[in-house]
C-alpha cells in the first residue's frame, strides 16, 4: 500500500489544524505527495470538522475515495466516521474520554484507543488539546512515517512559544508513537522516500504568491469566506512585498479602489466570494468602459445567497459571465489546481494591463482552501510581466487621444501624472478622446464605434489564450468533461474508469471566457459520448458550453450537497449513465443517518445518536422510508424511533420510547 | 515648502462647454477649483479629479486636469484607490449630494476615518438633478419634488456633523454665490494633510425653486467673521454645524493635524507604488516559499 | 397616404414634450393610431432632441422608416432633419429666428417657414416656446387634422394655468392653422376617422397601472433613467391606489426593502436600470433562498456602465440571467409591447407569489418610455389575482414546516403576525423549519434535498408560461427571431419584407427564464433560415438561445448605437443577409456628417455645420475616408475641411481654411 | 395603552441552542431582548427580529419569534420594507458592528433620518467575529488584528454621534455585563415610536483580546447615575457620546418626540398594507386610465 487517507474529526477549537499541519509537512518533507481537505462549518467553536489527508508516493489529485485511519477527537467524530474505515484501518481516539462501541466498527478495523492521562502523566501540566499530538504520535508509528522529521516540524510550529512547549510537544508525540509501537501492529504502508522536499500550500496561497510575484501592489478586500486567506496572506506579507492591503468597508469599495489603482497604474487585485462579488459587478462593467486594468478573483461556495458559506461548490459561473450590464471585454479565467493558481494570477495580471480590461479568477472554496504538494520548480520568480505599452509622455503631434480607434482595438494607456496625455476616464460613452458622447453631443456613429473599437480587443485576447485540449486516448469511448477545480478529480476518477475497461478520455476547460469555440467544437464533435461534471444544481458549464458551442453534452454528472466530489462518486455515476440506470434523487441509508444525526442535535441534544438503520415500505410515490433507532451515547439503550422519508425527501417523525 | 508658482485660470481651461443649464451653481464650483488650484500651483498634470454621476459629477469633463468620471456614489472610493496608487497626485473628488450623502455615504464616512489625503468638494444642491428633480438626503423636510409630491418625510443629512463625528480633518463649507471664499476654502483643503470636505451650496436652478440662490444669500454668514470662532474646538464646530435656519454659516468649520492613512503605510515610504519596480526580489521569494515546506 | 410620420427637433427645454403630447392625444382622439419615440440626451438643458410621432389610421408598430413633416425648433433641427424629410414633404420653422438653406432639401420637399412674431404680435406678451404652438397649428392643418379637438386637448393642458393661457395657446394654434390654410396645400393624407378613442400610453405606464392594479402596495425605488417614470407614475397616483412609495438611499436599500414588504405579505416591486440592478442582484438570490416574492422591474438603457443613459438596448440580458451566486428559482419576462407591459406586470406578481420567488420584468428605454396607443380594452381591472396558498394559522399538528419538502416544491406560506407559524427566514441553508444546516448542524443530505426542492419549483412554472410560437407562414423560407421590444419593429420588416417577395415568418420570445426548449426547439428545427434581431452588441439572445436549445441561428442583426430600430434597418440587412452581402463596418456618409456635428460641436462650437461630403481614396485597410466642407451657418463660407477615416473609423483631420 | 401582560422568558425559548463561543457577549443580548420582549408583553407571533450576517447575526435562530437572517449589512433596509409592509408588527433589527456600521453604515444613517418605527441593537465587538478576527470599523487605533497585523491605523467610528447627527430619536448603549440594564434600554427603544438605536458592548472572548468583559466593567458607568444629565439636550448628548477612554458611559443617551416615517404615510392610515385588499376599486381604476386619453 504506497496510498493513504488519514482522517480527523473533532470541532471547531479542537486544534485539528495544527495535528494535520504537522502530519502534512512530515510527509511532504520525506518526499511523499500530499492533498488535504477540510470539512468544516461556519461556527467559530463547536460543529463538525472532518480534516482528510491523502497521502501518496505518487501525485495525488483528491482526498480520495478510501479511509484508511481516522484520530477522533471526541465522540462524535468516533461515532460518525468509525463505521466509514476500510479493512485494515484503525480508529483512534484518547481512550480517556471517548469509547467505540464494537458494532460500529466495519470487518477488520481495529481502534486505537490511547490512555493519554496515563501516557502523559509525568509530563506536568497538560492541555486538552495534547491529545491531538500524542494521537498523532500513535498514527506515525501506524503508517510508517518517522517521527524525528515531525519533531522537527513541531520545533517549528512551536519554536515561538518557547523550548518547554516544544520539548513538551515532542514528548507527547512519542508517547503517542512509543505506545502504538509497543501495542498495535502498522497498516502495511510501503514508502519510497524519494526525499524531494516539496511545498505544500492551498489555492489561495497560490494566488497570493503569484500576485506579487507578478508585481501586485495593492489588495483590497473584505473579509468573506474562502477568499479570507488571500486577504490574511497578503497582509501579513505585505511590509516584505511592498504591497498596500487594503480592507475596506465593503465589496463596492473593494472593487473600485482597486480599479483606481489600476487607473493609477498599479497592478491591483481584490478577492472576495459569491456574494461581495455580486456587490462588485457595476463597477466591474466600469473598468471595461474606462478601461482600467484590475484582476479580481472570485472564489466560490454553496449558494444561493449566504448558502452554505464553508461549503465548495461551483455555481457562480452565471453570475461572473453576466456580471454588469452591457457588453464590454474582459476575460474569465478558472485555475484547475493549485499549482494553475499561481499561474493564472499572474497571466490574469498580463491580461489586464495588455487588454486594459477586468480580468476575473473563478475558484472555489475546495481548490482556494485545500493544500497539496506541488513540484518545487513551480513556484518560480521568473515570471512573464507583460504590460503593455504605457505612454510615457506626448510630444503634442495631434491630441493625445486615449481612447483611439486602433486596428487591434488597444488604444495607447496613460497615467495620471504623465504630462501632455491629459484625458478624463468616463463611465458615459465618449469618442476617441474621452468627450462624453452621451449628453449634448451625441453622437450614434461614434458610439457603433467605440463599441466596436472595444470589443475588438476580445479577438487578440483570444487568440493568445491556449485552446482546450483533449487529455488521454484521441478516440476513447466517453469524454469526462470538466472546468477549473475539478481537473484531478476527475482524472482520478478517468483512471478508475479506465481500470475497469471504459475507453475514456478528458477535456478540461480553463478558459471560459473569450471561448475557444471552433477548437472546442472540433475537439466535441470527435466525442461520441460526453459527460459534463460539475459541483452545481443546473449544470451551469454544460450551459455555457451550449451557449458557446451550439454543443449539448450527453449528460452531466452534479453535485450540490456542499462537499467536493471523491473520485469513486464519478466512477460511480458515470457507470449507471453508460448502463442506463437512472439517477435516483432517493434518500439513501447513509444520508438518513446524516440526517438523523441532523435531527438529533437539533431537536433530542448531544445525549443520543442513531443505532439501527431499517427500511420499512416505501412512500406513496415510490421513494423510500427510513426507521432508525435513536438510542442514548452512553449506554446505547433506545430513546425512540425516527422516521424520514415520509413526504418525500426528509420529513421526519420522532416516536419517543416512553411518550 | 518650495515657493508656489501661481497658474492662471486658462491653464485649465477645458475642452468643451460645460452642459449645465445657464445658471446652475456649479459653474462656481468649477470656477472655484480652478483658482485653487492655480493658487497652489498645481500642474494639470498632477492633478485628477475624480466625479460620481450627477450634474455636478460632469464636472471633470469640463477642466483640463486628468479625470475620473466614475460610478455613481463610487467616487470617494475610487479616488481611494488613486491616492494610493500615486501619492504623489493631488486628488480632489467632485460630485453631488446624491452621490456623496445618498448612495456614496457609506464610502463617504468610512473614507473620512481613515483620513486618506482627498479633498471631496459636494455641489450641495438639495436635489437630484440629472434625474430631473427628486429628493435628495440633504432636500429639507416637507420640501415638494417630484419623488415627494406631498413633502419630503425625512430629516436632511448633516454632512458637517457626520465629518466630524468620523474622523475628517478639514470640513468647510461654501457657497456658489461666493466663488472666491470657496475657492480660499478648496485651496485650503488641498493644501490640507487629510481628508478634506468642502459642502458647497450650488443652487439647482431648475429643479430646486426653494433653496435658491437668495434664498442663499439671506441667511449665509462667514466664520471668518466671527473672531470668536475656533475651528479647532470640536464643541464650538458642532454647534455650528447644528446651526440651520435663518442663519447658515459658510467657511472654515473644523481644521485638525492627524496622521494621514498613507503615513501609516510602509509601502508607500519609498515612493508611489505606480513608480515602483513589480515583482519580489530573490531573497523575498524564497523566504516567502521557504513557508510552504 | 394613411400613414405619417412628424419630427419635432429642438434642444431640451424647447417644451417639445408638450407640442408632441397634444399632437399625439388629438390623433388618438379622433380614431387614429400612434406611435412615437425621443431621441434625447443625458442633459437638463440643451443637446438635441429628436421626437419623431408616426401617426396611422391602422396600428404603427414603430416609428417608422419615412419622415414626412419636421417641426424645427432651432437651427441645428432644421439643418440636421430637413435633409431626411421624404418628397412630398414640409420642414416647419418660425422664420423670424431660423432659414432653411435651399441646399439641405431634398426634391419635392418644402418649407414652411412661420412669421410667427406676426402672426402673434395681437396676442400680447408671448414666450419662445409659443413658436411651437403656432407650428403645431400650421402642421394639423398640413396633415388635415382637426383643429378644434387639438384646442380641446390644449384646454385640459394648461386649464390649471387660468383660463388666459388656454386662450393664448389656442389663439396660438389657430394662428398657425390659418396661416398655413392660407399659404400652402395639404400634404394630401387620407384619413377615415373612426371615432375611436384610444389610450396613448408608454410602457412605464402600463407596467405602474398593470401593479397598482394587481395590487402592489409598496413600490421601492432610486431615480435611474429610464425607470424613473415608474417611480414618478407610482408617487403622483400613491395616495390614491394606496401605495406606499419609497424613494430609497440606494439600490440595495430598494430591493431589500422590496423583498421585507414582500416577505410581510404585501405584493411590492421595485424598478431600475442595469446599473442600479447590479447593486441589486445579491438580494435578488436573497428572495429565491427565503422564498419570498419579489417583482423587479429592469429598464435596459445603452451599455456598459453608465453607457448612453438616454438611449435604448437590449444588453442587460447577460445580466439579469447572471443575477447573484449559485442557483435559485426566479423567472424573467420580457414584455414584447405597451399593450403587454400591463398583462406582464399581473403575471410577475401572480408568478412571484405563487412561487414565492423573484420575478424579472426586463424592459428596455424604447418600451419604457415610449408612448403608443393600444385598444380601450386592453386596460382592465378584472385581472387575475393568485397569491398562492398562505397558511392563515397553524393548529399546532406537527412542527410547522416553512420549507416543508413537498412534491412540487412549493412549502406552505406564512406571514409574519400569523399564530403558530412562526419561523427563522434565513439566507443560510436551513432544514424544512429554517434551521440552518450551515453552521452547527451541517447535513450534506438535507442541503441535497432542500435545494431540489427550491429548484422544484420551476418545473411548475414552465408548464404555466405558454410556449413561444410562430407568427405567419408556417413553411417560410426565412425566420426573424427577436425577444421583448422589438417585436412590433420585426412585425413590420417582415411585412416590408413580404412585400419584396421573400417568404417570411416570425418567432417572438417573452419568457425568458424557464424557457420553453422542447417547443423552441420544434419549432427551430421546422425553420430553413433563422435571423435574430437585438439590440446589443454580442447577440446576447441568440447566445442565450443557444444556450437553452443548442439551436444557432443563421445570422443576427444587431444594432448598439443606442438608437432603435427602424423597420428598414432589418429589411435591408436581412435582405443583404439573404443575398450573401456581407455587413460592413465602415463609417457611411451619413455617419461622416454625424461624427462631423460631434467634432464641430466639441471643438468648434455651434457656428459652423458640415456641407459637401466627398470621399477620398481609401485608408490603408480598405476603408472610406470621407471629406468634409465645413461652412460658417450663417453665410455659408467654408471654413475648412475634416477629413474622418484615416484611421479606422472616425479619427478626423482639421484644416482651417486660413489657419 | 392597555395594560401590559408580562411574559415570561420562556416564551421565547428558540429551537436550538446559540453556536456562539461559550461566555461571548451576545448571549447577554439574546437574554436582554428575551426579558425586554417579555416585559412588554410581546407576543412572539407579533415580533420580527432581522438580523444581517455574522455571529451576532445568527440572533433570530436562536429564538422563538418571527426572524428574517437576511444579507450582510441589509438588515435594515429589510426591516424597514417589513416595517412598511405591516407596521403592527414590532420590528427589532440584530446584527454586529461590521454588519451595521461597516458595510451597512449607509441604511443606517438613512433609516434614522426616517425615523420608522424600528428597534435596532447592535452587539458591538469591535472586531469581525464570524470571519476570524478582522478590525471592524468601531475597532480602535493601533489595536492588532488579522487584517491589521500593524495595528488599526483608522479612527473607529462612533455611532451614537452618527446617531444624534441623523436624527434617530431614541439612542443608547448597553453592556452584555449588565443584562438587566440592557434589558431596559431594549425595552425603551420598543416601546420608542420611532428609531431606536441600542448600541451594545458584546465582548468577543475569541478575537478581540482587548475590549473584554474586564475592560469594559472597568470604564462602563451609568449615565442614569448622573442627575444632571438630560437626554433631551443635545449638547450633553454628543458631550457623552464622545466620552471614551477611562470612562465610557452607559445608558439612555437620547430620547425625542418625533413623527415617525409611517405618520407621513397616507396608505398607512387605514391599517397595515399586508391586511388591505388588492387591487383598485373601479372608479380609481378609471380614473388613472382616463389620464392616458
Ligand atoms: C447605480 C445608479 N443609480 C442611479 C443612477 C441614476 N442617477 C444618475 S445621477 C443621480 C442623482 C444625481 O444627484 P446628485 O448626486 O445630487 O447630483 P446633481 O445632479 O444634483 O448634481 C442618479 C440617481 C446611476 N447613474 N447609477
Ligand atoms: C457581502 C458579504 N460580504 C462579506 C461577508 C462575510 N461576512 C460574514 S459576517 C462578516 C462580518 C461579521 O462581523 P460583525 O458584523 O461585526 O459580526 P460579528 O461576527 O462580530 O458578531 C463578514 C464580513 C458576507 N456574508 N457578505
Ligand atoms: S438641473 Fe440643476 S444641477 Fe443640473 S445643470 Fe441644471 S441647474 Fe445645475
Ligand atoms: S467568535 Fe466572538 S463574536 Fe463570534 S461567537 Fe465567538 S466570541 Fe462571539
Ligand atoms: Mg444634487
Ligand atoms: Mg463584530
Amino acid at each position: 500500500m504506497n496510498e493513504i487517507t488519514v482522517g480527523i474529526g473533532g470541532a471547531a477549537g479542537d486544534g485539528m489544524d495544527k495535528t494535520g499541519d504537522a502530519l502534512a509537512k512530515t510527509c511532504a518533507r520525506v518526499g511523499l505527495h500530499l492533498f488535504a481537505y477540510n470539512s468544516y462549518q461556519s461556527v467559530i467553536r463547536g460543529g463538525h470538522i472532518w480534516l482528510r489527508v491523502r497521502i501518496g508516493q505518487e501525485k495525488v489529485r483528491s482526498h480520495g475515495d478510501t479511509l484508511h485511519a481516522v484520530i477522533a477527537l471526541n465522540q462524535d467524530a468516533v461515532e460518525r466516521h468509525a463505521p466509514e474505515v476500510s479493512p485494515g484501518g484503525v480508529v483512534i481516539f484518547n481512550a480517556d474520554k471517548f469509547h467505540c462501541d464494537i458494532a460500529l466498527l466495519p470487518d477488520n478495523v481495529v481502534t486505537v484507543p490511547l490512555p493519554v492521562s496515563s501516557l502523559t502523566k509525568t509530563f506536568g501540566k497538560t492541555l486538552p488539546v495534547m491529545q491531538n499530538t500524542v494521537a498523532l504520535g500513535a498514527l506515525l508509528f501506524l503508517l510508517g512515517l518517522d517521527s524525528g522529521v515531525c519533531a522537527q516540524v513541531l520545533d517549528e510550529t512551536f519554536r515561538h512559544k518557547g523550548r518547554d512547549v516544544v520539548d513538551l510537544n515532542v514528548k507527547l508525540l512519542m508517547a503517542g508513537y512509543d505506545h502504538a509501537k509497543a501495542n498495535f501492529v502498522p497498516l502495511g504502508t510501503e514508502w519510497t522516500f524519494s526525499g524531494t522536499r516539496r511545498p505544500f500550500l492551498t489555492g489561495n496561497e497560490a494566488i497570493s504568491l503569484g500576485a506579487v510575484t507578478a508585481g501586485c501592489k495593492f489588495y483590497s478586500a473584505y473579509p468573506m469566506t474562502p477568499a479570507s486567506a488571500i486577504l490574511h496572506w497578503m497582509v501579513s506579507h505585505a511590509e516584505k512585498s511592498g504591497v498596500v492591503v487594503k480592507q475596506c468597508e465593503d465589496e463596492l469599495a473593494v472593487v473600485n479602489m482597486a480599479i483606481g489603482a489600476g487607473y493609477a497604474g498599479v497592478r491591483a487585485m481584490c478577492g472576495t466570494s459569491g456574494g461581495g462579488f455580486a456587490l462588485m459587478t457595476e463597477a466591474i462593467g466600469m473598468a471595461g468602459m474606462i478601461e482600467a486594468p484590475v484582476v479580481v478573483v472570485e472564489v466560490q461556495r454553496g449558494g444561493p445567497s449566504t448558502g452554505i458559506p464553508t461549503k465548495t461548490e461551483q455555481g457562480d459561473l452565471n453570475q461572473v459571465f453576466g456580471a454588469s450590464q452591457g457588453d464590454y471585454p474582459r476575460a474569465i479565467i478558472a485555475p484547475v489546481d493549485v499549482e494553475d493558481c499561481f499561474r493564472s494570477t499572474v497571466e490574469a495580471f498580463n491580461l489586464s494591463e495588455k487588454y486594459q480590461m477586468p480580468v476575473i479568477l473563478i475558484s472555489d472554496l475546495l481548490l482556494s482552501e485545500h493544500p497539496e504538494t506541488i513540484e518545487p520548480g513551480a513556484l518560480t520568480r521568473e515570471v512573464p510581466i507583460e504590460r503593455g505599452e504605457i505612454v510615457r509622455g506626448w510630444n503634442g503631434d495631434g491630441k493625445f487621444k486615449r481612447y483611439a480607434f486602433t486596428r487591434d482595438g488597444i488604444s495607447p494607456r496613460a497615467l495620471p501624472g504623465t504630462e501632455g496625455t491629459l484625458h478624463v476616464a468616463a463611465t458615459d460613452d465618449h469618442d476617441e478622446e474621452g468627450i462624453l458622447i452621451s449628453d449634448v453631443f451625441t453622437s450614434p456613429p461614434i458610439r457603433r464605434k467605440i463599441q466596436e473599437k472595444r470589443m475588438k480587443k476580445m479577438t487578440l485576447v483570444l487568440a493568445e489564450l491556449p485552446p482546450p485540449e483533449l487529455e488521454g486516448l484521441q478516440d476513447a469511448d466517453v469524454t469526462l468533461i470538466g472546468w477549473g477545480s475539478t481537473k484531478g478529480v476527475i482524472q482520478e476518477a478517468a483512471e478508475q474508469l479506465a481500470a475497469k475497461g471504459i475507453r475514456v478520455n478528458r477535456l478540461h476547460f480553463k478558459y471560459i471566457h473569450p471561448f475557444h469555440t471552433k477548437e472546442a467544437l472540433e475537439i466535441l464533435r470527435r466525442c461520441k459520448r460526453t459527460i459534463c461534471v460539475e459541483v452545481n444544481y443546473t449544470a451551469q458549464f454544460a450551459r455555457h458550453l451550449r451557449a458557446e458551442t451550439g454543443y449539448s453534452v450527453h449528460d452531466s454528472i452534479l453535485k450540490y450537497d456542499g462537499e467536493p466530489f471523491e473520485p469513486h462518486h464519478i466512477t460511480e455515476e458515470a457507470l449507471a449513465i453508460l448502463e442506463g440506470r437512472p439517477r435516483s434523487l432517493d434518500v439513501t441509508e447513509a444520508e438518513s443517518r446524516e440526517m438523523a444525526y441532523h435531527y438529533i442535535r437539533t431537536h433530542l441534544g448531544e445525549s443520543a445518536r442513531p443505532a439501527s438503520v431499517r427500511r420499512v415500505e416505501a412512500n406513496g410515490y415510490g421513494e423510500p422510508v427510513w426507521v432508525l433507532d435513536i438510542v442514548t451515547r452512553d449506554t446505547g439503550a433506545k430513546t425512540g424511533e425516527l422516521t424520514i422519508g415520509v413526504e418525500t425527501g426528509s420529513t421526519y417523525n420522532w416516536q419517543p420510547v416512553n411518550p | 515648502m518650495a515657493t508656489v508658482i501661481e497658474l492662471p485660470l486658462e491653464t485649465y481651461a477645458g475642452p468643451v462647454e460645460p452642459d449645465w443649464c445657464p445658471g446652475c451653481g456649479d459653474f462656481g464650483v468649477l470656477k472655484a477649483i480652478k483658482m485653487a488650484a492655480g493658487r497652489l500651483g498645481v500642474a494639470p498634470k498632477d492633478l485628477v479629479i475624480v466625479s460620481g454621476i450627477g450634474c455636478s459629477s460632469n464636472l471633470p469633463g469640463f477642466i483640463h486636469t486628468y479625470g475620473v468620471h466614475s460610478l455613481h456614489g463610487r467616487a470617494v472610493a475610487v479616488a481611494s484607490g488613486i491616492k494610493l496608487g500615486n501619492h504623489d497626485l493631488k486628488v480632489v473628488i467632485t460630485g453631488g449630494d446624491g452621490d456623496g450623502y445618498g448612495i456614496g455615504v457609506g464610502h463617504f464616512i468610512h473614507a473620512m476615518r481613515r483620513n486618506l489625503d482627498l479633498t471631496y468638494v459636494v455641489m450641495d444642491n438639495e436635489i437630484y438633478g440629472l434625474t430631473t428633480g427628486q429628493a435628495s438626503p440633504t432636500t429639507m423636510r416637507d420640501i415638494r419634488t417630484k419623488s415627494t409630491p406631498r413633502g419630503c418625510a425625512e430629516t436632511p443629512i448633516n454632512p458637517l456633523m457626520l465629518a466630524v463625528s468620523s474622523g475628517a480633518t478639514y470640513i468647510a463649507r461654501g457657497f456658489s454665490g461666493e466663488p472666491n471664499h470657496m475657492a480660499e476654502l478648496i485651496a485650503g483643503g488641498i493644501a490640507h494633510r487629510g481628508f478634506a470636505l468642502i459642502d458647497v451650496f450650488s443652487p439647482c436652478v431648475t429643479y430646486n425653486k426653494v433653496n435658491t440662490y437668495p434664498w442663499f444669500k439671506q441667511r449665509v454668514y462667514k466664520l471668518e467673521q466671527d473672531k470668536g470662532y475656533d475651528p479647532h474646538n470640536v464643541h464650538q464646530v458642532l454647534e455650528r454645524a447644528m446651526e440651520w435656519g435663518d442663519r447658515i454659516p459658510i467657511g472654515l468649520f473644523y481644521k485638525a493635524d492627524q496622521p494621514t492613512y498613507e503615513d501609516s503605510e510602509p509601502a508607500l515610504k519609498i515612493g508611489p507604488l505606480a513608480h515602483q519596480p513589480l515583482g519580489l526580489d530573490g531573497t523575498t521569494f524564497d523566504a516567502f516559499v521557504e513557508e510552504f515546506y
